[in-house]
């Protein structure tokens, strides 16, 4: 298994289904001869030419139509959002016609789709650049919703967006680009709609996906120490949820915190905690207790942001109130 | 205007078959137009069509002059006022009419309603009711059509209102930049529900701002289905040929209101300007030609009124008597069936 | 007490703080000349004039941005958006701007607007124009979130909406505006942030807003005939959440039901279980059942749409369920 | 060039102490922004100051003469490079820098950052950091101003790409159909991030996009303060005189690269370009020209440089020196505070 990066990672997986596919276009701002602002596009100008990795204008709302309208007749678009905060300009024709028009043409026109890009803060980026909005894209049915951890599951995981004939919201991390980590050789898929079990444990289950899947582990690590042994379950797709990963994991734990990195009203967690308790709801020795950010606009400042995030120290901190051992 | 009211090339060669046929082509597809959605109005009086229905009567010569510029393969896409371009596609008036009813032999089997007709098989990718929302998606027909290298053309329909928004901008301009095969219509029929146009734009001569994108803004009677025809017919060539989009504003006229909620005159436009605005009427406007050209007499107009009328009669019947969509079917068309 | 409609009682509100207050402005496309699309400022151009009531182009973004711009320099600003859908042109406005520009300034400017229309589904209008959204804009800090039942409530907190210092999302009902009901007469002011019980009752709870009071209205009265004595809660404000009225509410029945008129996924109704599972774990007697519309976009056939719907049979068979009776 | 480079009040009139005046005060206000903006550079460099951080090298005359123009009354609005504006429009230096550094002291007292610099008191209403999103809200202090019946103008700044995105467009529409005093100005450095103008924009006199909205339109050339102040002026009197909007489109030059994180020059332009675009530098230009005139000689130039290095060593040890905001203003100032 190769050593690679969370961007290149996805590069590969890029690479990989614009060889396989000629209908499969790369488009956004600054993808091509930029090379990608966050260099995840490197190298597939060069490799693939103009025609298939598209630099456009400050115009999301006109490019993601586009890229709607091109896949309504068969095209395979990739379109980058240069981070997700700027998708809001064009998420009429996400939710409007990408994740509808298969419903309303009674299922004659289909909109094979991804608009991936970096979701969530960074760091020190402030308000209107440090925003999580899975929690809307998967409230909107017609859509998916798709946010890996790892470079396995970045890879693996876009290989099948791309390939799936539904408009995926593909949701990265600008703080996860550098991160390493192991991606098997040769042809590499993960299904949508599985979590995945990144240490298994018995006392207690953490539910995270994307950013918080890294203070998730950290937290687990400090529990071991006092004794606790937490499962991490990552979701990586937060549409379809993987919902009998999460059931089974709180029968065997009987005890649940979710971690995500937006905020709390009616945020993924929100969801996962109305699953347990409506599925689960005899298997819980105590309430699922959430983390997430501060439910404020993010600060600017350095401390003020760190303290407005979800992080291990509140992971544990969490667990300790499901424990009940606050 | 920008295009002259007579047919010069009728003129040149004298009122010869070929366009007897394709005059009275369009004369029965204007008819057909005005005939059927009358039928669609009443239904929706009587409780059988729901939710929003704009009517397309006054404008039947531009679906109609503009849909016979291109071919089939070329990619069509419209507003939520768009039973005519669908009509002028050539969907059946059966299906249209079965939708309209929401019925599961309808163009959209039941889901989609008058505001969204579709005929994948026909390229005509659907009425859109977000104000604009339809602008980009045309503009993307015609970026597959230049990305596989075929020679499609895009035609993308909008009101004069949608003019004003953000879409409009953004799409107009990317077309010109990457000179896409796109042929844009304004459909300008001088009101957004009950705003004038010049209380929603700037400047009213809309086709101007074609400058600010690089591309041709040509100004044509839409009430003329030839000169229309020939409009369309100069700008489609333009971008078959690979040189980039245009933008047509074409003026015409909505008779009715703007929706069957609204009253065609009263509020904001006077009873006198609507009476005024019915002066040139788009199929009296070709029937007067024809009839001077010899090609039309009143047996002749008689003849496709009757064979209209029992199209839309079956239409209606066809409708009435198809069955609702099975109760199933709200969870099906959501996402892509699984396996493929 | 007079009786009005819901759509009178609005133009009451409207009215009122216009003539209070000269900052108090109305904006929006067919708000002066048409009256609007609703008819829910009838009458007022002829009073204020083109001034105060003021017709716009079709560009919610912008006009929207406009009034963010004027109430951040001290106007007042009631932005009419024909329908809530059209409000996702908007949003990075609404997002970006007004719920963030207080906190961004550090205090120094805020942004008292009210933002106002018919949210979720009328009758057949198709996929495009039925959608309910309050959950996105109740993630969102920075924003309150209000969504009157009745017409003395739709009065009455308009014009509450129309004095407080924030942004408000005010969501009305298109299939609400004809609904008569009692208005206080005189100055008549409700809170925001409280939550109203509609009828009181000892069995169980339903929670519920908006279009979905009704509903559970009647379903309470079926109960009744059941022998089962349900307690209606409308929160009438999202954002801020009446916690208090809820648990209260939930210590008193230990059984609840939560019905909403948009989608699931991370809906309103999952951060109501999220709040009550979490603050009243030991109260509960079953799992918190929810209502909302299918998972589905909204289908334009006139008995799929009502299968589609929250309904009153589905908050019965809901409150069976959570009674363990199903 | 729409306007002539030479000042011809200055030549008509001679260099008199006004002017002298008025030219030093522009000198001194284009060299704070230089030696600012370099030691902001360091300060990030240094992990001081985080973020984005966008730097207005270049750029100096475009701020320092078009905020010349206008009255302390009226509004600014900026984009995310907008730390020249804030200083233009007199928000102290200590008060940027330690925003830069995210300090209680900043001008948005840590919670905004270099992306966001307001200041309530002086009518600067931000830096707004998504493309665009300052457009309607200048064109909404301007409705304001009207609605009010003050005689206010709005000066709302955005960089060339900008005018690309729906939000111009809907503005722009609706300024000029209200006829609202607001001067639009397209600072046109050349790039957004790496792609040039003529990559982005249909056509690339984007002045010209003002005859689609009824309102003039006017190239400057921006390394001449004189030019843009004069521009300027006419803009702003058109506005207060109640005679509508104007689009301003000055032609700048960016030195540095967009970000911090990008080179100058490399990827997506050559070293050469970005030579040559230093060869008209808007300080030299305007110190050459006092030079010509008798305003200006070393030692004058000198004491400039060196008051100027002063304050910004202040500002940088006002800065580091600052507390940091309180933990508690984590949860302040998202909602009004509950009693007014
Ligand atoms: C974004 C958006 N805003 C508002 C509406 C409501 N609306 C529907 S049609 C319409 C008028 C559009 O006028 P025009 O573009 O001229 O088309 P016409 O109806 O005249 O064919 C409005 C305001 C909408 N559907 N979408
Ligand atoms: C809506 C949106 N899209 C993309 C971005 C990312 N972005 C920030 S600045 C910028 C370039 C803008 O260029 P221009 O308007 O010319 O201003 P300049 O940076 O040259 O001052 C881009 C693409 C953004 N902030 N907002
Ligand atoms: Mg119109
Ligand atoms: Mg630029």
């Amino acid at each position: 298994m190769a050593v690679l990066t969370y961007r290149d990672a996805l590069n590969a997986a890029l690479r990989e289904e614009m060889q396989r596919d000629d209908n499969v276009f790369l488009m956004g701002e600054e993808v091509a001869e930029y090379d990608g602002a966050y260099k995840v596009s490197r190298g597939l100008l060069k490799e693939f030419g103009a025609r298939r990795v598209v630099d456009t204008p400050i115009a999301e709302l006109g490019f993601t139509g586009i890229g709607v309208g091109a896949a309504m007749v068969g095209l395979r678009p990739v379109i980058e959002m240069m981070t997700m905060n700027f998708a809001l300009l064009a998420i009429d024709q996400i939710v409007n016609t990408a994740a509808k028009v298969r419903y309303m043409s009674g299922g004659q026109i289909g909109c094979p789709l991804v608009i991936r890009g970096p979701g969530g803060a960074a760091l020190q980026l402030g308000a209107q650049h440090s925003q999580a909005f899975e929690s809307w894209y998967a409230n909107i049915p017609g859509l998916k919703v798709v946010m890996p951890a790892t470079p396995a599951d970045a890879k693996g995981l876009l290989k099948s967006a791309i390939r799936d004939d539904n408009p995926v919201i593909f949701i990265e991390g600008e703080m996860l680009y550098n991160q390493k980590g192991e991606v098997p050789d040769g042809e590499h898929l993960i299904p949508l709609g599985r979590a995945d079990i990144k240490r298994p444990g018995n006392d207690v289950t953490i539910i995270c996906h994307s950013k918080t899947v890294a203070p998730a582990m950290n937290a687990a690590k400090s529990l071991a120490d006092e004794g606790v042994d937490a499962e991490v379950v990552d979701l990586r797709t937060i549409r379809p949820l993987d919902q009998d990963a999460i059931l089974a994991s709180v029968a065997k734990t009987h005890r649940v915190v979710v971690a995500e990195e937006g905020w709390g009203f009616a945020g993924v967690g929100a969801q996962v905690v109305d699953l347990i308790q409506r599925e689960a709801f005899d298997d819980l020795d105590s309430p699922v207790i959430r983390v997430h950010q501060a439910d404020v606009p993010m600060p600017y400042n350095k401390h003020l942001e760190k303290a407005a995030k979800a992080d291990a120290a509140k992971i544990v901190a969490a667990v300790h109130q499901a424990c009940y051992r606050g | 205007m920008g295009v002259t009211e007579s047919p010069p090339r009728a003129r040149r060669r004298g009122p010869d078959a070929p366009f007897a046929d394709q005059y009275r082509a369009w004369l029965r597809g204007m008819i057909l137009i005005r005939r059927f959605e009358e039928k669609a109005g009443e239904a929706y009086a009587l409780g059988q069509v729901g939710g929003f229905c704009h009517l397309y009567i006054g404008q039947e010569a531009v679906a109609v002059g503009t849909l016979a510029a291109i071919r089939p393969d070329d990619y069509v896409v419209s507003a939520y006022r768009e039973h005519g371009q669908a009509l002028a596609r050539g969907i059946a008036s059966r299906a249209v009419m079965a939708e309209l009813y929401g019925k599961a032999t309808g163009c959209s089997h039941g889901k989609g309603g008058s505001m969204h007709l579709f005929d994948a098989s026909l390229h005509f990718m659907g009425g859109h009711a977000i104000v604009g929302s339809q602008i980009p998606l045309g503009t993307g027909f015609a970026f597959a059509a230049r990305y596989r290298g075929t020679d499609q053309v895009s035609l993308t329909y909008m009101g004069e209102a949608a003019a004003n928004i953000g879409a409009f901008h953004e799409s107009l301009n990317i077309a010109g930049l990457w000179k896409l095969p796109v042929v844009y219509v304004i459909e300008n029929n001088g009101y957004g529900m009950g705003t004038a146009v010049k209380r929603a734009a700037a400047i009213t001569e809309l086709y101007q701002r074609a400058a600010s994108y690089a591309m041709p803004g040509v100004e044509v009677d839409g009430q003329d289905v030839v000169a229309v025809k020939q409009a369309t017919d100069d700008a489609v060539g333009r971008a078959r040929r690979g040189e980039g989009p245009s933008l047509l504003e074409i003026r015409t006229f909505r008779y009715m209101g703007h929706s069957m909620s609204d009253a065609a005159s009263g509020t904001y436009r006077s009873k006198e300007e609507l009476e005024s605005s019915r002066q040139r009427d788009p199929i009296v406007l070709l029937e007067t030609r024809m009839r001077e050209l010899g090609m039309l007499d009143d047996t002749g107009l008689g003849a496709i009124e009757a064979d209209v009328a029992a199209e839309v009669a079956d239409a209606v019947k066809f409708a009435e008597e198809s069955p609702e969509p099975a109760p199933d079917q709200l969870w099906t068309d959501v996402y892509a069936p699984e396996a493929r």
